[in-house]
């Protein structure tokens, strides 16, 4: 019983996208730089030819995680609601569709697939008889604006009653007594302040540059969980809605909701925009927007056992420019797994 | 996303048939982190120094098979576009683009999505165009490119 | 407990030649036209690259049947024993043939597979191991003019023993207690009158005009049934055997025949030429050539469970002519489903 | 079956090849309800204006290959005519036809069967010609067709 520690190759997909490295120069860097073994994949970024991979490319992943010593963990599939074109996909086609990522999973070896948030029971439910003969199981995302708690006010997102999706799963995985089903938990639901990538975007593209260095300067003053309500108190009505949303933030999940949930977590989604250095504890490194102190907390009281894999995605807020700009992927998983360890306490 | 790297450098070109310039070409990757069913993928907002190009005038180039039409491409429901390749748009201009500097706006049209959305049937019903699908790029995106 | 009601896609072939329909086309029509759910196929005409299917096609396959919520009944094969065009195929090959379809029917989704009428127990014993494995039932069709109870007369077609087929395979069955080996019964067995189909060509194609015109009255004055013989009485010699053939027909089995094999029978053809409208039953149809009232009657008495799929094919005596002159197989058909739900008691 | 239908309309034309032409060709469906073994189509009884061309003289051209004597097609065991698919008759003839109308007879030669039958033997030794299988055509179909 313990946490463990993964990559979802998600995290590299810049570098995928700009051919610096494959999903073996991934795999490498999780042995080697990352000394973790649990990875993770996006179904249509890393198999060639899906969902129909070849048996060439299926002996090369088997081939690859023997040759670093890797636990696949979860497939991440999608929902392409309108992908016939000529009407809008049914829960029955959206169970076809998890069926074939399941027969995908068995086939590269991972013990689940992670689905859509909001997955509703009827798909759940279509799909799971071939879930119970591969022995894969089905996880959906609790992604925010999902809460765990139920929250009816939610709506108009992926299903028909998002704000109550976990308990209606819940209800159901209880009913039937599934092995089979359950949640990826992403750690964005715990946020505590807005991303920094998000920030600093804005900060570089504003037009109102005064404004710009005026936020730039008081980031240095007031905490960042506060700094949308303070630059809205200093200067009102100076950011339009939607700079607004770049520095607000919502906690969509308490830590301790986890709780109502934990047995049926197959593994947590270990999101990242920003590994930033702690002040005055050089070579440590928090993310400043999500509460992973507090949730690994509530891991470890429950003896919660699987693995966090991280899921980077701070780059994209920097791909509007030239490529001296970017962000290094690979530095900010490291600092992601610096934190990971030093909380876990590995 | 990648909004600066998904038109391959160097690759506009103009588009020769039997001894006439039809048209021109340039390569593009999938501007999102992942590849998509192509039937999702609905054409592309083109400008070129100004002039706008619509998606009845482009095709799409992929998987080994000659370019086709975004008609043809809405019925490849099972055809997967991987993330990693390259593929080619073709846009009919006779007598293609003069040689030198243009200036190339590019806006992807993909119908990518997470799940059940309000506006389904009625993006099934009238398919929005590329510019109003609002994907992963954050805008029309300019590029200088030199046809040689 | 019941009867169901299913169509053989057999019954749409002009329409998928034509290029009018193809599988998707007719699967909707099965739920939005018919209000049925059984689907049965021709392999050689529903699946592309027979008899190894690509993995698109299949998947495609499944999807359409969730669309549109239906279950596969049977997957029909054929034997063309000169394929190999060096000899002639043997036992073993055809042997081979069938394991072929059971694995296409089982990744189809199919409960049995429909071979060729009078197939002999020496292939079946071959093929027996892989049904019982994937759990695909074989279930060889009895079709005009092999008959239920033994007839030893009929020789010289399909196989050795023709006319005691079945009760061959019978007493195979209850040898050795298997639960995948039966028929399909093929309605044509039940006739009560030529097909009009038939008639309706013979009239039209036939040189002696002034004949044609006669025949063409008199159907007015006799039963349908009895007009092969007064013609024969009026207008001696004037027809040639082929001529007379169209308007001949044989009961092959009776309806109460159907008791003898009827555990082993695992769907039905609804075999169908033209559906006409009862006289004086205005929206009400009947085939004039075959006892659907009779054999429905069997089935429920004895409390059949299990899908009869239309098999329309009236629709071949008028591609002679110009796509004007052509049945409308889907009109055809939802005519042989009002009768089907009207006989069952839907 | 199909009588009508077998030969697509406006696809009558004459084949080149080194600047000579040195036939004709037409294309073709299998004119029953289901696809076949490739190997158990044995050719065509072609009559074009009254001439006969034999099966020595035809080829086929079927699964994107290129044109197959019909020797070639009958070791085709494992490979398909799907039902669907529209194939090409190709037919030897220095010069080709004239351009305008012209009288094609057809009969298509399919050995499909629906189990063993007495002349199994002896047809695999003594192969019959197109006209002698009596498959599910009424007989020879004739079509007017154009060359332009
Ligand atoms: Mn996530
Ligand atoms: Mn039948």
């Amino acid at each position: 019983m313990a946490i463990k520690r993964g990559v979802s190759l998600y995290s590299y997909q810049q570098a995928q996208f700009l051919g610096q490295m494959d999903y073996r120069d991934m795999a490498r860097e999780l042995r080697e730089g990352l000394d973790c073994d649990g990875i993770e994949i996006i179904n249509e970024a890393t198999v060639p030819g899906y969902p129909f991979p070849s048996r060439e490319f299926l002996a090369d992943w088997h081939n690859t995680l023997a040759r670093y010593d890797l636990t696949p963990v979860a497939l991440d599939g999608f929902l392409d609601t309108l992908r016939f074109r000529d009407h809008v996909m049914t829960k029955a086609e959206a169970a076809e569709l998890i069926k074939l990522d399941l027969q995908l999973a068995h086939d590269m070896g991972f013990t689940h697939i992670r689905t859509m948030t909001g997955l509703p029971v009827e798909v759940i439910e279509r799909a799971l008889p071939t879930a119970e003969k591969l022995d894969v199981k089905i996880a959906w995302e609790i992604h925010a604006p999902i809460p765990i708690k139920p929250d009816p006010t939610i709506q108009g997102l992926y299903c028909e009653s998002p704000g109550t999706a976990v308990a209606d799963t819940v209800e159901f995985i209880e009913k039937t007594g599934t092995k089979h089903v359950g949640f990826v938990p992403d750690m964005g639901i715990f946020m505590r302040a807005p991303y920094l990538s998000g920030v600093h975007r804005l900060i570089r593209t504003l037009e109102d540059r005064e404004l710009a260095e005026q936020i730039s300067e008081l980031m240095e003053e007031v905490p960042l969980s506060e700094l949308g309500a303070e630059v809205e108190k200093r200067w009102p009505g100076r950011l339009n809605p939607q700079q607004k949303r770049a520095l607000s933030w919502k906690m969509h999940a308490a830590p301790e909701d986890l709780e109502l949930i934990l047995p049926y977590v197959f593994s947590i989604h270990g999101k990242a925009h920003n590994m930033v250095e702690i002040p005055g504890k050089p070579g440590q490194y928090e993310e400043p927007a999500l509460m992973y102190a507090e949730v690994i907390e509530v891991l470890k009281k429950n003896n919660w056992d699987g693995y966090i894999c991280t899921e980077f995605e701070g780059q994209r807020a920097y791909q509007d420019r030239g490529i001296e700009h970017l962000l290094d992927e690979v530095e900010q998983v490291r600092r992601h797994h610096e934190m990971l360890k030093r909380l876990i306490g590995e | 996303m990648f909004e600066s790297f998904l038109v391959r450098e160097g690759s506009l070109q103009n588009v020769e048939k039997d001894g006439f310039i039809v048209g021109f070409k340039f390569d593009v990757r999938n501007c999102d982190y992942r590849g998509c069913f192509l039937s999702l993928h609905t054409g592309y907002y083109i400008e070129v120094d100004g002039e706008v190009f619509p998606v009845e005038l482009q095709k799409f180039e992929i998987n080994g098979k000659p370019p086709r039409s975004f008609d043809e491409i809405a019925k490849c429901v099972w055809e997967h576009w991987d993330f990693d390749d390259w593929a080619t748009v073709y846009v009919q201009k006779p007598g293609g683009l003069s040689k030198g500097k243009h200036r190339l706006g590019i806006y992807q049209g993909v119908m990518a999505q997470y799940g059940w959305m309000p506006h389904d049937q009625e993006w099934i019903d009238n398919p929005p165009s590329p510019l109003e699908i609002r994907g992963k790029q954050t805008g029309i995106y300019y590029y200088d490119l030199e046809v040689e």
